[in-house]
C-alpha cells in the first residue's frame, strides 16, 4: 500500500490516533498521539491489510528547546510489512518532563531491547516495559548521554572520563 | 628484571647466573590470556591463525582461565563498564605477568578520544601496561614485533614504562 | 623390622587414621574423600596377606564405584557441604563411650581367644583359583548374586527416576 | 606377587616424590604477592554469585549406578576370564547368563529413558534427518 | 649384577626412575608433537624459534611454570585443593608400573597386571573430583562432574573389552597378553581377523572408549574451553597445573600403551624377522603412532554434547562390548 | 575496600539470590565463546540452562554521541569500528543512507566495486562466523582454514586501499580508491579457488561432519513468525526459511543487476531453523557472493574516476531517513536525522547483531550450556556493532 | 605380622564406622560408617583365611561376595537417601524418622 492508502486506513480504523502526517519525508512517518499508541501497535500488526510484523527500527531523540517549545523527546518506531512489502514510522512526541511512551516490547518483542537502549540513552519511560533497565551503560550511569544537553562527567567511579 | 627471584633480593643466590635463564624462560614461553574486546581482538585471532602463526614464538597456547595466562593482550576498546572487569582479570592472573597495550584504544582511546563518554582513555589509568603497540588495529606483525618488544623487557634489555605512569 | 612388616603398619596406620577422619572430620566432605585413603589402606593390608585380585577388587569398586556413588551423592544432596553434621553433644558422648567399650570387649576378644594359628603357603595365582572357585564350589552365590545385582539395579534406578522428580 | 606389589607402590610414592618435589622447587623460585583481588575465585572476570554448590542433575547419580553395578559384574568376569579356557562350555554358559541378566538390567535401563541424558528438554525435537548426508 | 637387578630395592627404584624420566620426556615431546602436528594439519609452522624447530618450546614452558606464582583463592578448600595434582599424577604414573617394556621386562610383573591398569584409574578419577569440587568456582564443579561422568561411563565398555583379551589369552598379566600375540602382526589381537575377529571390533570399541577415558576430542568435554573455560583445573595456576598437564599426557601414553599391550603385540616386532629391534622401541612405536591417532583426531573432529556422549558410550559401546565378550568367547569356544 | 573494589560492586547488577535450586553462572565477559565482551548470566539447573539475561555495552563506543559530533565523512571511519568483520558492509550503508538523503547519483563504476568489495567483506566476515563457530564446538581445524582464505581477501583491501580491517574505503559520493592494475583477475582467481575450497575442504570437514550437525541439528530452533517478531535479518532469518534478502526484495546500490539466490535454510539435517540452517545459509551464502563478484567484474566499467561525485562538502538537507542494507550478519539500518547543519542531529544504528542476539534467552530455554555456545555461534554476534 | 594386628586395626576400623554412624545425623555420613564396617569384617575374612587352616582362598571369595553386597547396598541407600531429600530438602536421619509410618 501507498502512504496514502495506509493513511487512510489507519484513519478509519483509529480515529483521532494520527495527529501529523509527513508523506513529504525521507521515510514517510506519522505522528500519533501517545495515548493511542499501543491500540495503534496491535492495529498496525494484525490487521491484515497493514500486517506491520517486522519493527524495524525503534528510535528515541531528543528535540532541544527552541524559540517556541521547551525540550522534547520523541520515538520512532519504523515498520515494516514483509507481505505488503510497505513502510512507515510512527512517531509519538513527547515532553521532556514527562518522557512516559507506551511500550510496544508486548507487539514486537525486538523492541524490548531498543526500547532498553532509548531508555538508557534518551531517557524515555517505556510505560508497561517488562525490565526497563540500562542496557549499553552500566546500571550507575548517571544522566542519559545522548540528550543535547548532556555534560560528560568528569569521572565514573573514581575513574576519569577524558 | 628479576621479578621471580624478588623475593631473594640481596641474599646469595646462584640466581644470578640463574637469572638468565628464568628471564629467557618467561620470555620465551609467553600464554597470552584469551581476551578480546573490539577490533583488535580479530587481529589478535589473525596472528593466531596460520599467516602469522604467533606459535612460531611458543604463545599460541591461549589460556582460557587466567590463573594460567603469563600476558594480557588488551586488544580494544575498554570501556567504563568493562574496566572494572579487565582490572579484577589482570589482578587474578599469577606473577609474573605482563600487559601488551595493543591499538590506539587501549593505548589512549584512540577515535573515542573526544566524544567518547563511556571509553577508558587508556587502560594504563587501572592496570599497568608493558608494551604499547600503535595502530588502528595494529597489524598481526605489529602484535608479533609487541611481544618480541615485551620479550626484551623481560631480559633486561629495554626499560619498562615509567614506572610511575603506571598505575598498580 | 624387616620392610613387610613396616609396610604393614604403614597401612593399618593410613587405615585407622583416615577412618578416624572419616568419623571425626567436621567436614562430610573431607571424610568422603579420607575414605579414599581407608579403602587404599585396606588394599595394601589385603596385598599384605596375599589376597592381590582381592586387593584390586577393592580400589576398582570401592574406590571407582561406592567412593564415586557417595560424593556423588554428597553432592546431589547437600547445598552446602559443610552444614552441621554432628549429633548433639550428649549423643556424641554417649556413641564415643559405646564406642569405647566396644573396642575394648574386641580387643579382649583378639587378644584372649586361642586362634588355631599356622600359616598355608600363598597359592600361585589366586585370580586363577579364584576363577576355578566360582564355576565351582561357589556357582549358587555367583549366580544368586547376579540376580541380586540385576534387583538392585532395578530398585535403585526405580528410586533414583522419583529422586528426580520429573518436572 | 608382594615383590611386584611393592614396585607399585613405589612407582606410587614416585609419582607422589616428583609431584611434591616440583611443587617445593617451584615454591623456592616463584613469586607469591596474593592481592584480595588476585583471590577472587575466577568467574569469566565477574565476581562470582552465590556457592558453586549447585543442584546436579540425577543423571550423574544414574550413571554411577549403573557403572557400579557393571564394574562388579566385571570383578566376577575378571577370575572367570582366566579360567575360561580351561573349563570350557560350563564356564561359558555360566557367563552367559550373568551378563545375560546384567543385560537385563541394562536393557529395563535403556527402555525406562535412565540412559537418556537430559528427558525435559522441549526445544529438542527429534533430529530426524540426520542421516540424509550431503545433498547431491 | 643380576642379583642385584633382582633385589626389591634396586629394581624398584630404579625402574621407578626410568619410567619418570620416560613420563616427563613423553610429556615434553607429547606436547610438542601435538604443537606440532597440529601446526602441520593447519598450514601452520607450530614452534619455532625456541631451539631448533622449537624443540625447546615444551621445555621452556615447563620451566616458566615452575617460576609462576600459585594462587589459592579465597573459598577454596586448601587442603583438598592442594592434594588433588599428587593424587592424579601419582595414579597415572603408577599404570606405567605394571606396562611390559620388553620379553621379561615390565617393573612389575603382577599376576592382575590389567586389572591393575583399569582400577588405578579410580585414583584419577577420584582426584579430578576433588580438584574440581575444592576449587569453589563453578566451571570447576561443572568441568569435575563431566569428567567423573565420562570416565565412568567409558571404564564400562573397556573393562568389557579387556574382559574378551583375558579371555582369550587366559591371564590377566600385561606381560603374559604379550606373549600370547608372538608370532607377527596377523597373531595380533586387534588385526587377527582369523583367531578371533571379535577382538577386532574390540580393539575399535577400546580405541574410542580410551579416547572418552583420558578426555580428548571428540570426548574432551571436561575441559572444554568454549564451553567451560578451563574445566575442572581453571583455578590452578603454576606447577600445580602443570602436573594435571603432565598427567594428561601421561595418561595419552599409558591408553596408547595399555592398547599396543592389549591389541597390537606389545613389544612384539611386526615380524618375527624383525626380532633384532629391541622390544621397548617397537611397544613406544606402536604407542606413539597411537598417540599420533589421538592427535590426528583431535584436529579432525568436533565435540560431542554430554547427552551424545552419554548415548554413544550406554547404547552403542557397552552393548557393543557385550557382544564382543559373549560372541567373542562363543567363537573361542567353537572355533578358536 | 579500594576504589576499584566500590566500582565493582557499584556497576553489577544486582543479585537475584537463587531461585530454587537454580544457580547464576556468569558466562563472560572474558569466555572463550562469546565472541568478545558479551555478558550471559545464565540461570542453571545442573547443566541446562532455564534462562538467559544477556548484558551487553561493554563495548559501547558512543557511536551515536560521536555522530552528532561529527560530519558525515568523518563519521564513515566510526562506522567501520560497528561491525568491525565487516568494515566494507557498514560504509556502504552509511554511505547509501547519505546519498539518498542527499539525492545523490555516483558513478556506474562505483557501484560495481563498491558490490565487489561490499561481497568479498561478506565472505571475508562469514569465513570467521564459520569459523568461529566451529571452534565454539571444538573443531579446531576448519577455523585456521577459514583464516587462512580470509587472508587472501584481506591481501585485495589492503592492495586496494592500504588497511586490513578498517578500511574507510567506501566513501559518500564514492570511494578512496580505485581498484589497483590486475585486481580484477587475482580476485576471480581467488573465486575459482575458493569455491573449490567450500566444497572439498569445508563442508566435508565441518558443515557435513556427523559430530558437528549432531551439536546443531534441532538446537536452537527458530520459526519465521518468531525470527519475523524478535526482528531477526540476515543469516539468522533465512535460516528459519524466509526468503528475505534487502539486496533482492528492498535494494540498494545495484544488486538488483545480477543473477543470484537468496539462499534459505530447509531444514536438511534437523529442524528448519535450527543452528544448523544459520550456519548452512552463510555456507550457501558465500557461494552466491562469489557469483555477484564475477558478475559485478565481468560488468564493471574499466574507466573513470572513483571520487568523482564525492561532494566537497556533505550538507545532509533537513529530514529524516531511515535507510537500510543487508550486511553479512542482516539488516544494518541507519536513522538519519538532520536539521540541515554540517552535522546529523540524531543518527540511530539498527545493528542487526543487536536484534539477532535478542531471541537467545527464548531460543536457550531448556538448553544445554553446550548448546548455548552452539547458538551463539550460528547467531554469530559481533559485539562492535551490539554495542556500538 | 601377626593375625593380631590385623584383627585390631579391624576391631578399629569397626568402631570408628559405629561411632561414625552413631554420632553423625547426615545420611551420606551414615552410609559412609557402614562402608567402614563392612571393610572391617573383609579384612577379618581375609585375615582368618590367610593365618588359619580353612583354605586359603575361602576368605577371600567372601570378601569379594561381601564387597558385592556393599556396592548393591551403596546403591540402593544412596537411591534412598536421594528420595530422602527430594521429600525434605535435608538428610538429617533424625527427622526422617515420620518414614516409620
Amino acid at each position: 500500500m501507498e502512504f496514502a492508502e495506509l493513511l487512510g486506513h489507519i484513519r478509519a480504523a483509529l480515529p483521532g490516533a494520527v495527529l501529523e502526517e509527513h508523506p513529504e519525508a525521507f521515510s514517510p512517518w506519522i505522528l500519533v498521539a501517545r495515548a493511542q499508541l499501543p491500540a495503534l501497535a496491535l492495529l498496525l500488526r494484525d490487521d491484515p491489510a497493514l500486517d506491520f510484523a517486522q519493527l524495524m527500527c525503534l528510535s528515541g531523540t531528543h528535540l532541544p528547546a527552541s524559540a517556541s517549545e521547551s525540550d522534547r523527546l520523541a520515538s520512532i518506531f519504523h515498520l515494516f510489512s514483509p507481505r505488503h512489502r510497505h513502510k512507515l514510522g510512527v512517531k509519538v512526541v513527547l515532553d521532556s518532563a514527562d518522557p512516559a511512551c507506551p511500550s510496544v516490547a508486548g507487539v514486537w518483542p525486538t523492541a524490548d531491547w531498543h526500547e532498553r537502549e532509548a531508555y538508557d540513552l534518551l531517557g524515555i519511560v517505556y510505560e508497561g516495559h517488562p525490565d526497563l533497565r540500562r542496557i549499553l551503560c552500566p546500571d550507575d550511569w548517571e544522566g542519559h548521554p545522548l540528550r543535547k544537553d548532556y555534560v560528560t562527567p568528569a569521572t565514573y567511579n573514581g575513574m576519569p572520563l577524558d | 628484571m628479576n621479578l621471580p627471584i624478588e623475593r631473594h633480593e640481596g641474599g646469595n643466590i646462584i640466581l644470578t647466573s640463574a637469572e638468565w635463564l628464568v628471564n629467557e624462560a618467561i620470555a620465551r614461553s609467553l600464554w597470552p590470556l584469551t581476551f578480546g574486546l573490539a577490533c583488535c581482538a580479530i587481529e589478535m585471532m589473525a596472528a593466531g591463525a596460520g599467516r602469522f602463526d604467533i606459535a612460531r614464538f611458543g604463545s599460541e597456547v591461549f589460556r582460557p582461565s587466567p590463573r594460567q595466562a603469563d600476558c594480557m593482550i588488551v586488544a580494544g576498546t575498554v570501556t567504563m563498564k568493562m574496566a572494572s572487569r579487565v582490572k579484577l582479570l589482570y589482578e587474578q592472573m599469577p606473577e609474573p605477568k605482563f600487559v601488551i597495550s595493543m591499538g590506539s584504544c587501549s593505548n589512549c582511546g584512540g577515535p573515542y578520544w573526544q566524544h567518547g563518554y563511556h571509553v577508558l582513555k587508556g587502560v594504563d589509568r587501572i592496570i599497568p601496561v608493558d608494551v604499547y603497540i600503535p595502530g588502528c588495529p595494529p597489524r598481526p606483525e605489529a602484535l608479533l614485533e609487541g611481544m618480541e618488544l615485551l620479550r626484551d623487557i623481560i631480559r633486561g634489555k629495554r626499560p619498562r614504562p615509567d614506572a610511575a605512569a603506571r598505575t598498580a | 623390622m624387616d620392610v613387610k612388616t613396616l609396610l604393614e603398619l604403614l597401612f593399618g596406620l593410613l587405615t585407622v587414621a583416615s577412618a578416624a577422619w572419616v568419623a571425626f572430620s567436621p567436614k562430610l566432605l573431607h571424610a568422603g574423600f579420607s575414605l579414599l585413603f581407608t579403602f587404599f589402606g585396606v588394599a595394601g593390608l589385603y596385598v599384605t596377606l596375599g589376597a592381590d585380585f582381592l586387593a584390586v577388587t577393592q580400589v576398582l569398586v570401592y574406590i571407582g564405584g561406592i567412593l564415586v556413588l557417595l560424593l556423588f551423592g554428597i553432592l546431589l544432596t547437600t547445598a552446602m557441604p559443610t552444614a552441621e553434621l554432628s549429633v548433639g553433644p550428649s549423643r556424641r558422648g554417649q556413641g564415643l563411650a559405646l564406642g569405647a567399650l566396644l573396642l575394648g570387649l574386641l580387643l579382649l576378644a583378639v587378644f584372649r581367644a586361642g586362634w588355631p594359628l599356622s600359616f598355608p603357603p600363598l597359592p600361585e595365582n589366586t585370580a586363577r583359583g579364584l576363577g576355578t572357585g566360582f564355576m565351582t564350589t561357589w556357582i549358587l552365590p555367583f549366580e544368586v548374586v547376579s540376580i541380586l545385582l540385576l534387583g538392585s539395579m532395578l530398585g535403585a534406578l526405580h528410586l533414583a527416576r522419583h529422586a528426580g522428580g520429573e518436572k | 606377587m608382594q615383590f611386584a606389589f611393592g614396585v607399585v607402590l613405589v612407582f606410587l610414592l614416585m609419582g607422589l616424590l616428583i609431584g611434591i618435589a616440583a611443587i617445593t622447587f617451584s615454591s623456592l623460585l616463584r613469586p607469591s604477592k596474593p592481592t584480595a583481588q588476585k583471590l577472587q575465585v575466577y568467574e569469566c572476570g565477574e565476581l562470582p554469585t552465590g556457592t558453586p554448590w549447585m543442584q546436579f542433575n540425577n543423571r550423574f547419580y544414574t550413571v554411577a549406578l549403573v557403572f557400579l553395578l557393571f564394574d562388579v559384574e566385571v570383578v566376577f568376569l575378571f577370575p572367570w576370564a582366566v579360567v575360561f579356557k580351561s573349563l570350557g562350555l560350563f564356564a561359558f554358559v555360566e557367563m552367559f547368563v550373568f551378563v545375560g541378566i546384567l543385560a537385563l538390567g541394562l536393557a529395563y535401563a535403556w527402555a525406562k529413558g535412565d540412559l537418556d541424558w537430559v528427558r525435559s528438554r522441549r526445544f529438542l525435537r527429534p533430529a530426524a534427518a540426520v542421516e540424509k548426508g550431503q545433498p547431491a | 649384577m643380576t642379583e642385584l637387578m633382582q633385589t626389591f630395592w634396586f629394581w624398584a627404584p630404579f625402574s621407578a626412575v626410568v619410567i619418570a624420566i620416560v613420563v616427563t620426556v613423553n610429556a615434553l615431546l607429547s606436547v610438542y608433537m601435538e604443537r606440532k602436528v597440529s601446526a602441520w594439519m593447519q598450514d601452520r609452522l607450530g614452534p619455532m624459534e625456541n631451539g631448533p624447530h622449537g624443540i625447546l618450546q615444551t621445555v621452556i614452558d615447563a620451566v616458566k611454570l615452575l617460576l609462576k606464582e600459585d594462587i589459592i583463592a579465597r573459598g577454596i578448600d586448601r587442603p583438598l585443593f592442594k592434594l588433588a595434582p599428587y593424587i592424579v599424577f601419582g595414579a597415572s604414573f603408577a599404570i606405567f608400573a605394571v606396562t611390559p617394556f620388553a620379553d621379561g621386562h615390565p617393573a612389575a610383573d603382577l599376576n592382575v597386571g590389567i586389572f591393575f591398569a583399569l582400577a588405578i584409574s579410580a585414583f584419577v578419577v577420584a582426584g579430578i573430583m576433588m580438584a574440581g569440587w575444592s576449587s569453589n568456582n563453578k566451571w570447576s564443579l561443572y568441568g569435575a562432574m563431566r569428567s567423573v561422568a565420562q570416565a565412568v561411563s567409558y571404564e564400562v565398555p573397556i573393562s568389557l573389552v579387556v574382559l574378551a583379551v583375558v579371555m582369550v589369552s587366559g591371564s590377566m598379566s600385561m606381560q603374559e597378553i604379550c606373549v600370547s600375540q608372538a608370532g607377527g602382526f596377523w597373531n595380533w589381537h586387534g588385526l587377527s581377523l582369523h583367531h578371533n575377529p571379535f577382538l577386532v571390533l574390540g580393539f575399535l570399541i577400546y580405541f574410542i572408549a580410551s579416547l572418552a577415558e583420558v578426555n580428548r576430542t571428540p570426548f574432551d568435554l571436561p575441559e572444554a574451553e568454549s564451553e567451560l573455560v578451563g574445566g575442572y583445573h581453571t583455578e590452578y595456576s603454576g606447577m600445580r597445573f602443570a602436573l594435571f598437564f603432565l598427567s594428561e599426557y601421561a595418561n595419552m601414553l599409558a591408553v596408547g600403551m595399555l592398547a599396543t599391550v592389549l591389541f597390537l603385540g606389545g613389544w612384539q616386532p611386526l615380524h618375527p624377522a624383525l626380532g633384532f629391534i629391541p622390544g621397548p622401541l617397537w611397544l613406544f612405536g606402536k604407542a606413539y603412532g597411537f598417540v599420533l591417532l589421538q592427535m590426528w583426531i583431535r584436529m579432525t573432529l568436533p565435540r560431542l554434547r554430554v547427552d551424545q556422549l552419554m548415548h554413544v558410550c550406554w547404547k552403542v559401546l557397552v552393548p557393543a562390548a557385550m557382544g564382543v565378550l559373549v560372541l567373542g568367547g562363543l567363537w573361542e569356544l567353537l572355533i578358536g | 575496600m579500594d576504589n576499584h573494589e566500590l566500582f565493582i560492586q557499584g556497576s553489577r547488577v544486582p543479585d537475584r539470590g537463587p531461585d530454587g535450586d537454580l544457580m547464576t553462572l556468569n558466562m563472560g565477559p572474558q569466555h572463550p565463546s562469546t565472541h568478545g565482551v558479551l555478558r550471559l548470566e545464565l540461570l542453571t539447573d545442573g547443566e541446562e540452562v532455564a534462562s538467559i539475561r544477556p548484558h551487553i555495552g561493554y563495548l559501547h563506543r558512543c557511536f551515536e554521541k560521536h555522530c552528532e559530533k561529527l560530519t558525515p565523512p568523518q563519521i564513515v571511519p566510526y562506522t567501520d569500528r560497528m561491525d568491525y568483520l565487516a568494515s566494507m558492509n557498514n560504509n556502504l550503508g552509511f554511505a547509501v543512507a547519505c546519498e539518498r538523503m542527499l539525492g545523490l547519483q555516483v558513478p556506474e563504476k562505483v557501484e560495481y566495486l563498491r558490490v565487489v568489495v561490499a561481497e568479498l567483506n561478506r565472505i571475508a566476515s562469514h569465513l570467521v562466523a564459520i569459523g568461529t563457530c566451529g571452534l565454539d564446538l571444538g573443531a579446531l581445524t576448519p577455523y585456521f582454514f577459514c583464516f587462512r582464505d580470509r587472508e587472501m581477501i584481506l591481501d585485495f583491501f589492503e592492495e586496494i586501499c592500504g588497511a586490513r580491517l578498517l578500511y574507510n574505503y567506501i566513501w559518500v559520493g564514492g570511494l578512496s580508491h580505485d581498484f589497483p592494475e590486475g585486481m580484477d583477475d587475482k580476485i576471480l582467481r581467488f573465486c575459482d579457488y575458493f569455491e573449490a575450497r567450500i566444497d572439498n575442504e569445508l563442508n566435508p570437514l565441518l558443515s557435513f561432519n556427523k559430530i558437528f550437525i549432531g551439536r546443531n541439528a534441532g538446537i536452537g530452533v527458530v520459526s519465521a513468525e518468531q525470527a519475523w517478531a524478535f526482528g531477526l535479518s540476515g543469516p539468522s532469518l533465512r535460516g528459519s526459511g524466509v526468503a528475505f534478502d534487502l539486496r533482492r526484495d528492498d535494494p540498494y546500490s545495484i544488486y538488483d543487476r545480477f543473477q543470484w539466490k537468496v539462499c534459505v535454510g530447509e531444514g536438511l539435517v534437523g529442524q528448519l531453523g535450527d543452528s544448523w540452517d544459520r550456519y548452512w545459509v552463510k555456507v550457501l551464502e558465500m557461494k552466491e557472493s562469489l557469483s555477484i563478484i564475477r558478475q559485478a567484474l565481468a560488468a564493471r566499467p574499466k574507466d573513470g574516476d572513483v571520487r568523482e561525485a564525492v561532494p566537497g562538502r556533505v550538507k545532509l538537507p533537513v529530514g529524516e531517513l531511515y535507510c537500510r542494507t543487508e550486511t553479512p550478519r542482516g539488516e544494518l539500518g541507519y536513522y538519519i536525522v538532520s536539521g540541515g547543519g554540517n552535522l546529523p542531529e540524531r543518527v540511530k544504528v539498527r545493528a542487526p547483531a543487536f536484534s539477532n542476539l535478542c531471541i537467545i534467552d527464548e531460543i536457550s530455554r531448556g538448553a544445554l550450556i553446550s548448546d548455548v555456545v552452539a547458538i551463539l555461534g550460528s547467531l554469530d554476534i559481533v559485539l562492535g556493532e551490539i554495542d556500538r | 605380622m601377626s593375625l593380631h594386628f590385623y584383627l585390631v586395626v579391624a576391631a578399629l576400623l569397626f568402631v570408628l564406622g559405629l561411632v561414625c554412624m552413631i554420632t553423625r545425623r547426615n545420611a551420606v555420613a551414615l552410609l559412609m560408617g557402614v562402608e567402614l564396617i563392612l571393610n572391617s569384617a573383609n579384612l577379618n575374612f581375609v585375615a582368618f583365611s590367610r593365618f588359619t587352616e580353612a583354605r586359603a582362598l575361602d576368605g577371600q571369595a567372601t570378601a569379594i561376595f561381601v564387597i558385592i553386597l556393599a556396592a548393591c547396598e551403596a546403591a540402593v541407600a544412596m537411591a534412598i537417601v536421594l528420595n530422602l531429600y527430594r521429600q525434605q530438602r535435608g538428610i538429617d536421619v533424625d527427622a526422617a524418622r515420620e518414614l516409620q509410618g
